[in-house]
């Protein structure tokens, strides 16, 4: 025992140490009775006026134990060792400032995952816990009252992309009474769905349950339709983004413009429509690019427009009735004010041209599974006739092939989730509309989720014949009499055991899913990071889907990674929930972990201004020197550790607390003494 | 006894330069003279140690005591001046942090006489060396001893204030001078204990006439690879001249970065900073225009002595005080 | 009974020299030892360094004349490139130097030796000294001393960024050059500080020459050695300070031998002796014979009394002609009157004034070319200079990156150690005899011996060159105090 | 201590989101490691001050561990770039003090990685023990032991010939 009595401390604040046994998960490794008494006398000059130890700190009990030791023991900090902060910082804080304590004066120190449940030897993992609670002693002694910061939460939400996770966002965002600025490139929402004929398992038209919504978000008084626009810049954080978009100019004047199709008529330039057409039908220079569009005005192809060429024609603007035709229309940028942000970007479809030996692009009857769904679509260049490149012939037999691009180690690992069931529902119209014998090529039969196999079931009925194995190579060279004239498919049948070549009419590939060709430029412009294939990454794979790593941005429908469209509505009304609770908060609260800069001592060198990554560091040109903004600091500390002037000083993870907590740490020695 | 109060100056382990930078403040000096009684200064006038020796305790008012403790006799007379002073000021570089002979804590003590005494012009075929104390034919003489490593002022005695530079700015000792002065006058208060006097706040850029951008590293240039290409009026690290100003406190006006040359990092750390090498080094290495540690390590390649670099002044006053070699013979 | 009589400690040199005088039981001097106590191993932690922080380094050598080994570790640093600085840079280089040494010189004449000419060796000490000296010969002059350090500070910083520890020299030249404005600035300060060389050499001439007393002491035996001499001269063995080869002439002024600065170490070694930290340079052609003199002893002296005794002559009209008013006074060529020293170096002062207003007037000193970028791999280079207190030698070996392998350095004053010691001796055997009982004046007779060269331990250990109030013990065998006499 | 019984002590910086996750991990995970590390925990290993590892070096630590989030993968985007240049510069500057630069290491794990983390821990703690004790004098307590006068006349006289 150290002869200390209370005043020969060499530190004015009264610390009380408690050390958890964590049942036997501790205690079964440490001697933590010792650990207790130890800190209670050796470190009783650093200001320790109680150890204890206790069953469950965590315990209702064992908080109450801090609770009274606070008030009546008048302590000033607290270190609680037990296990990971990450599990329990917030209770034992929780605790203290019930007890009138200010919660960061409060250290909490791992001995159980650090130590009890990673070392064997009693005694030395006795010194270390020892240590630890030593480091924890000396870093609280240097901890300072702080209180989070509180930022007010802007109640209208941007949603990037209008398919139709982006459309479901923002409904449910705008019915709950609040503004949602909606924002997509093309010049109507609706994205892919909006090119699908049926939709599977149940078959409705995609047209027919998905026009209803897009109208309803066109007309939504809370939503401002932003389409032929695009995100430029975003600026600030979580409650209080300022976001720059740039309309681009559709030649056409909004106002004026009535919607009524004259101009696209009267436009004598066809050009190949390879986006919503897929490249099978035409559409004018002036256009919507469907008839349901939303909204309703056409935009003007500058590019291939004979007036913007050589000077003349001006059909459009002779034809209409309105003057809505506006040729010197420019690009409009502005930046509007969101508390939360929903990215519904969507995915772009996998090149079917880099598979060469399926030999799409060469052999005109290989089809993609989007030239199908327009093929198949009663508003398709074909008004749903299902017939090869030559617009006649149909087909007498069909071979379609799955996860093309998908599941391959020479594309993308991942399974596109959705190419089965679309693959069914591809071998269920074809049947049902030409009668041709269908074929599915399939590794593996993937139809998860309600109703899925059901729906496999009934295709099976129909007689589509199924052959389990990889297609090696669509080709035109026939090798026997019968194959003459034909595609042939070869491929291995790995249920027969042997190699197979059948001929068939058409070829669809039923393509996979991939990011966005500009997805991490989109990921760098908000913040998130993208996962080794691209697609967004969220917050918790399983528990924080639809939220990501930066405070306030959500994400939602295929962005995130494939899915069909019932996940993806689930997904966009998911994170207009989240955005709503947010908005409900009115303001939130952040950890106080900030680094700030001491303008009296800044040099202004500039070391630090290019270290951010959230640009939360600014530099002042006519003071020359650079201030931090708090609500843009993410408190990651580099900054703090890079400034040669020791200007930039950072709450809670302080020089002077890592400093003490290291000093702390080596009291002892591994392999020392335990002594009392 | 003199009514006027007591000063005191003296050098340990320097070279004069402080002394000298005191003498530059010309007229001034007149002043120290008006209002002190110089009763121990070695350069300027005559006493002993035996003088100071007999004097009570705390009698001198001022000692600005520069250099560093190299030896045995530094040793004594530091704590003999701390005895008597009630203001001890570490005085210039080599007390405040070693200066530049704290690079000696690179090597053991053994090598450097080793060294210093088996030169290429050194004619010492027997292996003679110093000794401390050795037998001539009259008698017994003796010199000091030499200590492993070069201490500074504040390793050896309490210091009550610290005072810069290489040496420091004559106008600074002027300036401080004044304050000293006013508190004697009652006009002015002394700044709180272990405080930096006749210093800046900030660092050498604070006073830098260069022009300044976002920092970003892509290679380091040896000054006289480039010196007359180098633009005049722009931030010589952004031009790969690896200058401390960043990390040095304020307070010369930025003399040497003035003069086209980098600054060394003779003020030594800013306010508050633990080790002065470490600061830079993360700074430089912050700024390292590179991601990949191929790229990374052949850009670090121009920095040919990181060591001296970032402990050209300070290495006796970091955090680890030495090299190991020193440290090593003298453990166990 | 043996004595000892320890000058100890010696003010100036508090801590950093010590003159140990032994008495043989007669009471006459046995021997005596001048122990320098401090050793701070620059040679050692140099190596590792990069060659052009070498000028930098070194500077901290020294503070009272930090310009020297800024000079000598620059040419050493240009000679480890093999580049050749341009003419803009070396004039700039030596007319920083110029004015350093002008600036340096004053200040020990006046506030120094001065007092003891000016006051008389045997004035009370409170009278010896700079104020002494302007009471007698008038306040202006020191306002002029002050005026020449300012003017002196004044271009060293102009040119070498500082005033104390200069920054702007590295290898292939300057960091800067001066523009036409601070050239016509300097050489105003220039012209002036002619006009004041001259003055403090009307000021000697009156106040030294003119007193019979003064000449005898000069002349008188006391202050006699009889060693080599050395100096740096030019192509036409005029002496210079910044550049040329290193000349030794032997106690009969003849040539001995002339070396470029790279051959130093076939010339030059150090002899070590257990009892102090500093070296003892000779002459290697002649050998360590001990601290004699003579032309068989290899013991030079490296003083400005010795590079007017190695030159033929001095580059400028006005020093050319107090040169020869110097051999002719004293009887011709070598002077071995040690305190001819000090007439000696007001002599360099108006030759340096006069090279500080030749080298302003050139307009090539304003010019842009300030640096040639070397382009050689570095290899090993020696750079002498001639600093106030003797011939500087600085050697380095590097890398090929041009990181320093090797370090070698001969400073100023060490060359003088010897005859340092030597001189310390004779003052003190011909001074201190049995019985006689040792008065003050008459220690400060052994510190003029010592005092004329100027001696600069800064270099060595730290010490300022300075007046040397003296306390001396006379102990029998038994350690017990026989006498004490204090100065003042 | 003799170096047959010695036992490193090591601190080790940890990511607030990677590596310290990892390391709760191993232990939910049971994996055991050597208890000659001692951890602490950082936002970032972008926060990493190279005074930290000097000062862990003064107090007596024989090692240092730097880990950090994967390249690429940092919570803060970037932020583990800075360490790695950070680690390097250190390590050539510890050289330049005749320090062993293997005394200081930098690894990348992820929040996934506990294992990992648990073995890179072992290993790295073996590596220190052959490296042997630091003996570093730097801090403030040895300083008086080293300047024992004894030691120091000695460096004069015991000069071998």
């Amino acid at each position: 025992m150290t002869q200390d009595n209370g005043n020969s401390q060499d530190v004015q604040e009264r610390i009380g140490v408690y050390v958890c046994h964590c049942g036997t998960n501790i205690a079964g490794t440490v001697d933590v009775q010792q650990v207790a008494e130890w800190a209670a006398t050796r470190l009783k000059r650093r200001g320790v006026v109680i150890g204890r130890d206790y069953k469950f700190m965590c315990s209702s009990l064992g908080q109450e134990l801090i609770e009274n030791d606070i008030k009546e023991l008048g302590l000033t900090r607290v270190v609680v060792a037990a296990c990971s902060p990450h599990l329990h910082e917030a209770t034992f804080r929780n605790a203290c400032q019930r007890a009138g304590l200010n919660p960061y004066l409060c250290e909490l120190v791992s001995i159980r995952e650090q130590v009890s449940w990673v070392h064997t030897d009693k005694v030395a993992a006795t010194v270390k816990s020892q240590a630890v609670v030593s480091g924890g002693v000396e870093r609280v002694l240097r901890h300072e009252p702080l209180e989070p910061l509180r930022v007010p939460i802007h109640p209208a939400t941007l949603v990037v992309g209008g398919g139709i996770a982006g459309i479901q966002s923002a409904l449910e965002i705008a019915d709950a009474g609040y503004r949602v600025y909606l924002v997509e490139r093309e010049p109507s929402i609706g994205g892919h769905m909006a090119q699908f004929d049926k939709t599977f398992p149940t078959l409705d038209c995609s047209a027919c349950i998905l026009t209803p919504r897009m109208v309803q978000a066109g007309a939504h008084p809370n939503i401002t339709l932003l389409t032929y626009s695009e995100v430029e810049k975003v600026d600030g954080y979580v409650g209080n983004f300022v976001v720059t978009i740039r309309k681009k100019a559709r030649k056409i004047n909004e106002e004026l413009c009535t919607g009524c199709g004259i101009c696209q008529e009267k436009c004598p330039v066809k050009i190949i429509d390879d986006v919503y057409e897929a490249g099978l039908g035409y559409r004018k220079i002036v256009y919507t690019p469907f008839p349901q569009a939303v909204p309703k005005f056409p935009v003007m192809d500058v590019e291939n427009c004979t007036y913007f060429k050589k000077g003349t024609c001006k059909a459009c603007e002779k034809f209409c009735p309105t003057n809505a035709i506006d040729f010197n229309q420019q690009d409009e940028v502005f930046s509007v004010e969101v508390g939360n942000i929903v990215l519904a970007t969507g995915y772009d479809l996998f090149d079917a041209r880099r598979v060469t030996n399926y030999g799409y692009g060469r052999l005109p009857n290989v089809f993609t599974s989007l030239e199908f769904e327009r093929l198949s679509n009663a508003a398709g260049p074909t008004n749903g006739s299902i017939v090869l490149r030559d617009g006649k012939t149909v087909p007498k037999a069909v071979g379609i092939i799955h996860c093309v691009g998908s599941r391959d180690r020479n594309f993308n690992n991942y399974c596109s989730t959705i190419c089965c069931m679309q693959g069914l529902k591809f071998a269920h119209l074809v049947h049902e509309r030409t009668g041709a014998t269908v074929y599915n090529f399939y590794i593996d039969m993937r139809t998860a989720y309600k109703a899925y196999d059901e729906f496999y079931q009934r295709v099976l009925e129909e007689g589509t014949l199924f052959v389990r194995g990889k297609v090696a190579e669509v080709t035109d060279v026939p090798r026997i009499k019968d194959e003459e004239g034909h595609l042939i498919i070869q491929c291995e049948d790995t249920l027969a055991g042997k190699q197979r070549r059948i001929p068939v009419d058409m070829v669809i590939l039923s393509i996979g899913l991939q990011p966005r060709a500009d997805a991490k430029e989109t990921a760098k412009k908000f913040g998130l990071s993208c996962s080794a294939d691209g697609w967004f990454i969220e917050k918790h794979p399983k528990l924080d889907p639809v939220a990501t790593m930066t405070e306030g941005v959500y994400i939602a429908g295929c962005a995130q990674g494939p899915k069909d469209i019932p996940s993806s509505v689930a997904q966009g009304a998911a994170a207009a929930a989240r955005v709503l609770g947010k908005i409900q908060q009115r303001e939130m609260a952040l950890e106080p972990v900030r680094a700030s800069i001491n303008q009296d001592q800044c040099s202004g060198c500039r070391i630090c201004n290019n270290l951010c990554p959230f640009n939360a560091i600014l530099f002042h040109d006519d003071r020359m020197v650079s201030e931090i903004n708090p609500a843009l600091c993410q408190g990651c500390g580099t900054c703090v550790a890079a400034c040669p002037a020791g200007a930039i000083s950072g709450t809670a993870f302080s020089n002077e607390q890592i400093m003490a907590q290291i000093e702390g740490l080596m009291l002892l020695n591994v392999g020392e003494e335990i002594t009392l | 006894m003199s009514a006027k109060p007591k000063f005191a100056m003296y050098w340990a382990a320097s070279c004069g330069g402080c002394e000298i930078a005191v003498l530059n403040i010309h007229e001034k000096i007149l002043d120290v003279d008006a209002n002190f009684e110089v009763v121990f200064w070695p350069v300027a006038m005559d006493a002993k140690y035996k003088d100071v020796e007999q004097m009570e305790d705390k009698s001198i008012l001022l000692t600005l005591f520069n250099g560093g403790i190299r030896n045995d006799e530094n040793e004594h007379i530091a704590k003999l001046l701390r005895e008597k002073s009630q203001i001890l000021v570490a005085f210039g570089s080599c007390a405040c942090e070693g200066c530049v002979p704290g690079l000696a804590n690179l090597r053991d003590s053994r090598q450097i006489v080793q060294t210093a005494f088996n030169t290429v012009s050194t004619d010492n075929p027997k292996q003679v060396y110093p000794m401390t104390s050795y037998d001539v034919p009259e008698g017994e003489i003796h010199i000091p001893k030499i200590y492993p490593t070069l201490r500074t002022l504040d390793q050896v005695v309490d210091v009550d204030y610290y005072m810069p530079g290489c040496p420091p700015e004559s106008h600074q000792i002027a300036a401080v001078i004044d304050l000293v002065i006013q508190v004697l006058q009652g006009k002015a208060q002394l700044p709180p204990k272990g405080s930096f006097i006749g210093v800046g706040n900030s660092t050498v850029c604070d006073e830098c006439e260069r022009r300044r951008n976002v920092k970003a590293i892509a290679s380091f240039v040896r000054i006289q690879d480039r010196a007359s290409e180098l633009d005049p009026s722009l931030c010589l690290l952004e031009q790969g001249i690896p200058c401390n100003g960043p990390a040095t406190r304020s307070g010369c006006r930025a003399r040497c970065p003035s003069a086209g040359a980098q600054c060394i990092g003779c003020y030594g750390p800013a306010e508050g900073v633990t080790d002065y090498g470490a600061r830079l080094m993360s700074a430089f290495a912050s700024v390292i225009d590179s991601n990949s540690p191929e790229e990374i390590n052949c850009i670090l390649d121009g920095l040919v002595d990181p060591a001296g670099q970032f402990y050209r002044f300070n290495l006796a006053g970091s955090l680890l005080r030495a090299g190991r070699s020193a440290w090593a013979k003298e453990k166990v | 009974m043996t004595q000892r009589i320890t000058i100890d400690p010696i003010t100036r040199l508090e801590g950093h020299g010590k003159i140990e005088i032994f008495l043989n039981a007669e009471g006459d001097v046995a021997n005596t030892y001048f122990q320098i106590p401090e050793l701070r191993g620059f040679e050692s932690f140099c190596v590792g360094r990069p060659v052009e922080e070498l000028p930098l380094l070194t500077n901290r050598i020294c503070g009272v004349c930090p310009e020297a080994h800024h000079m000598a570790g620059a040419k050493a640093a240009d000679a480890v490139y093999h580049v050749d600085p341009p003419r803009t840079a070396k004039n700039l280089r030596e007319l920083l130097y110029s004015a350093f040494y002008v600036t340096d010189h004053t200040t020990h004449f006046y506030a120094l030796a001065g007092p003891d000419f000016v006051m008389g060796p045997d004035a009370p000490v409170a009278e010896r000294n700079i104020l002494g000296v302007i009471h007698k010969v008038g306040l202006e002059i020191g306002g002029k001393v002050i005026q020449a350090r300012k003017y002196g500070h004044a271009v060293i910083e102009m040119i070498g960024g500082r005033k104390i520890h200069p920054c702007t020299s590295i290898p292939g030249g300057l960091t800067k050059g001066i523009t036409e404005d601070q050239r016509k600035e300097i050489l105003e300060m220039g012209k002036w500080a002619v006009e004041f060389a001259q003055f403090s050499l009307k000021l000697f001439n009156d106040i030294v020459l003119g007193n019979k007393t003064y000449v005898d002491l000069i002349l008188g035996d006391i202050y006699v050695h009889h060693t080599y001499y050395m100096g740096m001269v030019d192509e036409n063995n005029h002496v210079n300070f910044y550049d040329g080869k290193v000349r030794v002439v032997g106690p009969d002024g003849r040539e001995f031998v002339k070396y470029e600065p790279k051959d130093y170490a076939q010339h030059i070694a150090e002899h070590v002796e257990p009892w102090t930290y500093l070296k003892f340079p000779y002459l290697k052609g002649v050998g360590w014979k001990g601290f004699t003199d003579g032309k068989d002893s290899g013991v030079y002296c490296a003083t400005p009394l010795s590079r007017l005794n190695a030159a033929d002559g001095l580059a400028t009209p006005l020093a050319q002609a107090e040169y020869e008013r110097f051999y002719s006074t004293l009887g011709g060529k070598p002077v071995h009157q040690r305190l001819a020293t000090h007439w000696a170096r007001l002599i360099e002062v108006l030759y340096a004034a006069e090279r500080w207003v030749e080298l302003a007037s050139d307009p090539e000193t304003s010019g842009p070319n300030f640096h040639t970028a070397p382009t050689e791999i570095p290899t090993e280079g020696v750079g002498i200079v001639e600093a106030p207190r003797g011939t500087l030698t600085h050697h380095y070996h590097t890398d090929e990156r041009g990181v320093v392998t090797k370090v070698n350095l001969i400073v100023g004053t060490t060359n003088n150690y010897a005859p340092i010691s030597m001189s310390i001796n004779k003052a003190a055997r011909s001074l201190i005899k049995k019985g006689t009982v040792v008065t003050e004046p008459m220690l400060n007779m052994v510190e003029m011996a010592f005092r004329s060269y100027d001696p600069c331990f800064g270099c060595a250990t730290h010490s300022l060159p300075g007046q040397m109030p003296l306390e001396v013990t006379i102990r029998n065998a038994d350690g017990e105090i026989v006498e004490m006499l204090k100065r003042n | 201590m003799s170096d047959e019984s010695f036992e490193p002590t090591v601190i080790g910086f940890t990511c607030n989101w990677c590596s310290y996750r990892a390391a709760d991990l191993a232990g939910t995970a049971r994996v055991k490691y050597p208890p000659n590390i001692r951890l602490i925990r950082l936002m970032c290993s972008g926060r990493l001050d190279p005074t930290f590892v000097l000062k862990a070096f003064s107090s007596g630590a024989d090692g240092v561990l730097i880990t950090g989030c994967h390249p690429g993968e940092c919570h803060y985007l970037e932020q583990n770039f800075k360490a790695l240049r950070r680690f390097h510069l250190l390590r050539r500057t510890l050289q330049g003090l005749g320090l062993e630069p293997e005394r200081v290491k930098l690894v990348w794990a992820s929040a996934a990685e506990g294992v990992k983390l648990a073995h890179e821990i072992a290993s790295f703690v073996e590596e220190i023990r052959a490296l042997g004790p630091l003996h570093w004098g730097g801090n403030g307590s040895n300083q008086s032991a080293v300047i024992s006068g004894q030691s120091t006349a000695h460096a004069f006289k015991e000069v071998p010939a």
